[in-house]
């Protein structure tokens, strides 16, 4: 099994995190579509690399839910970091989401991070292209935020109702599932429409598991550079369970350690047991 | 020693407070939090995750499944092996500021001793965990589940090395305190309990075990209880130190499993929560040590409105063995 | 039988859902909820609360300390004793509407011969469980965590009537499936499981334990993941029917248990948060199982945005004896 | 040990409970001192006995807090009930009070009950005397309700802010532990004057255990029935677990079975191990 040299330079996909979970305050906390925004300000954090994550638990009744769940905190990409506001978005899909989507201005977290590594940036002369599916826009917003005019971001909901969050990203191509909003279908037809008439690109994706085995396909087919956002079963977030591994032609990695975003070139398969929904 | 030190097998610590294998990697701390982990260590010893023979990839994920107030784990014991862990880890955790403990594993006494022999030589090492949690595949049978097992194994590496040797016991056995005995009588420094409980998780949609790995663990909170009752019968039937584990969260617990007879307490599960956890427990056991020195518990004398502790005291002392019947 | 009915040991059931030992009483339940308890009786079986042959006034109080998702007692067993359950409780149940389980313990073979034997012949019993989880005073090992002894009791008792006998294992042992074999072999028509864990809690204010008992038993969703693991291994080696509990609160969980091999769940804890759970669950059950009858568990195809079941499928088979190691 | 019979004759003591829990909604929740009002709308719930108790747990987030309880639902006394309006008043002590300290309106609870016996009417020509200790004022406020003017009642509290309850009572005697309202001292001095000068009385009274055993003891000297509404650690509340037993000259009884209004005479002593704070 082999590892990554410890003592590297700097990464710069990575910023290291404070040692320890910390407490912020909830500034800000509404909807976004179904989604639930978070805001929080984070005095004492650094400012985090896009692509990376904050493991989150509330810092009050954790726990109580659903089978007495949340008992672990969760992993979240950052939306954005504007000074020293951090924002989150989330979807609720159990317990811990649904917790921390009650969380109201004036409410306490309790923070890890920034975690992992993010993007890297793509190689000289080639161009940004962003894939986003769902909840999957996330670490994007964050990334073109850096990236600026220089990338295009393709974005898929599954609904007019999930597409309102397309409107964090600057000017995305748009797709739904139902064609209640931008174009009827998958985010991966625009990709393939796109990466057939620009073959500079370098594709940034994120989103539940079967989308970013297509995307993994369809930039392994079209020899594109690519980096997935990927996501796990997590415990800890910064590599002490050993818990969130996935297979790469490298062994096993963990993904909060090593990712989450990996290279898609280093992949067989993009499809991780037991992440998503 | 500090007054909040703790000397444990002539290692001088400066706090009970230790981690519990598998649940804390400095290496991957150093990265993720950078030099404030060796500035600031939350753990008053480093103990490594498994060590086998040979290097394991692990189990296929799915790895965990969060459990009413605990997590299920099925890891799989995934490490470099003992030549990946004396060439890459050993020079790495040369910067670790405190003593470091090298928890091995292996599926029969040849391999634990192969393994006993290649730490207890190096000067890095202060100690050895035997993790006896596992099957002796040539046996069958679990060695830590088996008093026999046990000693057979103590037994066979104790002539190995001179270093301290503390054999974690499983709580999946009938009678831990028995273990404890036999691998006090072959040569154990200390024991160190309990381990994870054998649990499983369904998958929500079908009827799979939702672990890659089929059954797994069972730690943190929900566990506590069962680690205590287990502490407190091992210390009434042998006098080596104890490590005391097993949903261990604040210094109220920690506390708790002193009180129960042990020596040194670890946090595992914790620092899934709260990476600094170990610190903290520390200093709030700290804490209630310097409030008990300088309070003795009240006698209990009641106010009116019962803003007291209750005056009736029973003074029944802690039972050697439970006198327990279910119920 | 009704589609929803459940056949165990010639005994016809109107559902699966029996209630744990020791955790409803059905004549307390009627002077507290009057008559609608015998007409919507919760339980399609009524499992006693242990009857021991001399009357036993049980624990000193407190006996009931609160743990994470859980509860640990020590109760003690209280009860009338054979003279008492056969002279005030046998007519006093007379029109329960449910089949009768008598759960009895002895402190030898001869005290549980005796018990077999007086209820046995009584045309109001069904079945007789038969709780292994307390010590063998005369051999000092607790009866369920032992193979031979188990066998050995099971021989003495096979003998002495024709009605269903159920041995309720222990949890607290190395291989809980070795002493349903043993239990298997010498005539036992069905094994129950799991009983409590031994657990232990220490008074907020000082050393001594909490529980009158001094140790006692963790029950509740805290322990349901080594319930289901427990019952997966025994499945896996015997072939009598198996009665699986430990934490079930749910329809989902009892879905769980019986998957995992049971072919009766029995609900204890979760009646105290409610006391008509056993008929909530059976409810949630039979809905869970005519959703499964009418669409089968979908083969996973995902949606781009996720909102379906993950298509990756792991086939991994149900582990004979998991391939558990900690870690 | 012996047994009440099985089928008595309604115990006047005790109305039956609705077979298992029931959601009830919160209808009203305010301070009164250090205490919090509870109120809630039972409409499929009969009129409990003054002295009886419900088990209650919050229909929500019942979990998460300290040491992830509270698990089991909690005892309450009923303090009034008018028409389907049930009242109670908490003591915030511990997880389980204080989630239910943060209900407001519109929040759900699980109710089971009424559940034990409550207080037997004083034989005839006795004047019942109530004596309450903190928080033990809330079944002999429901008492009061039923006795009218032949009841007097005598509060202690610690200090005057806890003192605020005794407004629920029509006009008690008042002490406090500090003197900075009503009689300094505690309420057993005001009792034993009472009992002095009033032979006729049968003694009512709730309140920590040691109280309790101050007013047995009193009462036994004074060769006064009392009756005496006690506490002890409860998981069911119906008699399921054996759990609550105390013990009396009759050997173990469970007090939700059997009391929680036990005949003082019954016992040796009113302090049970585990029970109050
Ligand atoms: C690096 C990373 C970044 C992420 N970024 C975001 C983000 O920006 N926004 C966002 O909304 N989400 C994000 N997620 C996903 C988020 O972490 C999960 O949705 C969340 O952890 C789910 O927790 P839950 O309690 O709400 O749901 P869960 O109940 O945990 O359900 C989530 C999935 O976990 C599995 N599961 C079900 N029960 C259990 C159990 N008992 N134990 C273990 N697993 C179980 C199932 O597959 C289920 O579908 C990210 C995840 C990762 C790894
Ligand atoms: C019949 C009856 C009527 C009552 N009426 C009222 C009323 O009207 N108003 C009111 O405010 N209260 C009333 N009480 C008391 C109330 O039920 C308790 O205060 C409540 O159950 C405490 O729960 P908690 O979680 O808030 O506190 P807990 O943390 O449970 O603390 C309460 C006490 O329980 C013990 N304890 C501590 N930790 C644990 C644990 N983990 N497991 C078990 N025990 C523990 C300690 O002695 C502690 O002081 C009544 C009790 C009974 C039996
Ligand atoms: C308060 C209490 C009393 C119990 N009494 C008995 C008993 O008398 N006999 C017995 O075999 N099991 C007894 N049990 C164990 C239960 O029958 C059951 O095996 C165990 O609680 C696990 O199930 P649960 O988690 O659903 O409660 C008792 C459990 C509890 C909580
Ligand atoms: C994710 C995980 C990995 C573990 N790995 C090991 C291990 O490699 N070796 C070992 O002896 N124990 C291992 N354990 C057991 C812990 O050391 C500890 O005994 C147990 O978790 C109880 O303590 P806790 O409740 O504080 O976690 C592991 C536990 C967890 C949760
Ligand atoms: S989540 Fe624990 S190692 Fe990655
Ligand atoms: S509280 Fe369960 S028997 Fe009284």
């Amino acid at each position: 099994m082999s590892v990554p040299s410890i003592a590297a330079a700097a990464d710069p996909r990575r910023t290291v995190a404070p040692f320890g979970r910390r407490a912020a305050v909830v500034t800000r906390a509404e909807a976004i579509g179904p989604y639930r925004l978070l805001a929080c300000a984070d005095p004492a954090g650094p400012a985090p690399r896009p692509g990376q994550f904050y493991m989150l638990a509330a810092a009050r009744r954790w726990g109580g839910g659903e089978e007495q769940r949340p008992f672990l905190p969760r992993a979240f990409s950052y939306l954005r970091r504007r000074g020293d506001e951090l924002e989150f978005l989330l979807e609720d899909v159990g317990p811990g989401t649904a917790r921390l989507a009650e969380l109201a201005t004036g409410d306490d977290l309790w923070l890890t991070g920034p975690l992992g590594v993010g993007f890297a940036a793509p190689a000289p002369g080639r161009t940004p292209l962003l894939v986003g599916g769902g909840i999957g826009i996330v670490p994007l917003v964050a990334w073109e935020d850096e990236l600026g005019a220089a990338a295009s971001t393709l974005l898929g909901f599954r609904d007019a109702d999930h597409a309102v969050a397309a409107r964090l990203a600057r000017e995305p191509a748009l797709a739904t599932d139902d064609g209640s909003a931008g174009r009827p279908g998958l985010v991966t037809d625009l990709l393939e429409e796109r990466l057939g008439a620009d073959d500079g690109a370098t594709v940034y994706a994120c989103g539940p598991p079967a989308m970013l085995e297509a995307v993994r396909a369809l930039a392994a087919r079209r020899d594109a550079p690519a980096q997935l956002a990927m996501e796990s079963g997590m415990a800890c977030g910064f590599g002490a369970c050993f818990g969130c591994v996935v297979p790469t032609r490298r062994g096993f990695v963990r993904l909060c350690l090593d990712g989450p975003v990996l290279d898609a070139a280093q992949l067989d398969s993009a499809l991780v047991a037991g992440a998503g929904h | 020693m500090s007054p909040t030190g703790a000397e444990f097998c002539g290692l001088q610590l400066a706090s009970p407070v230790i981690n519990a294998s598998g649940t804390f990697d400095a290496l991957a701390a150093l990265r993720t939090f950078g030099d404030p982990v060796l500035e600031a260590f939350p753990f008053a010893a480093f103990v490594s995750k498994t060590v086998t023979l040979a290097p394991r990839q692990g189990n296929p994920p799915p790895r965990l499944w969060e459990s009413p107030a605990g997590l299920i784990n099925s890891i799989g014991l995934p490490n470099r092996g003992r030549d990946g862990y004396l060439e890459h880890d050993l020079p790495a955790l040369a910067r670790l500021p405190v003593p470091l403990i090298v928890n091995v594993m292996g599926f029969s006494r040849d391999e634990v001793a192969e393994l006993v022999e290649a730490f207890g030589a190096r000067d890095e090492v202060a100690a050895l965990e035997l993790n006896v949690s596992c099957p002796n595949v040539e046996s069958g049978l679990v060695m830590g589940a088996d008093p026999a097992e046990t000693a057979a194994l103590v037994a066979r590496v104790r002539p190995l090395t001179a270093k301290p040797l503390v054999v974690k016991l499983t709580p999946n056995a009938s009678d831990p305190a028995a273990v404890a005995v036999a691998a006090q009588e072959a040569g154990a420094d200390a024991v160190s309990l309990i381990n994870t409980l054998r649990g499983m998780a369904l998958h929500p949609h079908d009827d799979r075990p939702w672990l890659g790995g089929g059954t797994g663990g069972l730690s943190g909170p929900a566990v506590r209880a069962i680690a205590l009752a287990q502490v407190a019968q091992v210390a009434a039937r042998v006098r080596i130190p104890i490590v005391g584990m097993g949903g261990v969260s604040s210094g109220h617990h920690a506390v708790d499993l002193l009180r129960a007879g042990a020596t040194l307490v670890a946090v595992g599960t914790e620092s899934f929560r709260d990476p600094a956890a170990g610190r903290r427990i520390a200093q709030e056991l700290e804490e209630i040590r310097n409030r008990l020195h300088n309070s003795p518990p009240k006698s209990g004398q009641s106010r009116p409105d019962g803003s007291e502790v209750p005056a009736n005291r029973r003074e029944s002392p802690l039972p050697a063995s439970g006198s327990y019947t279910s119920g």
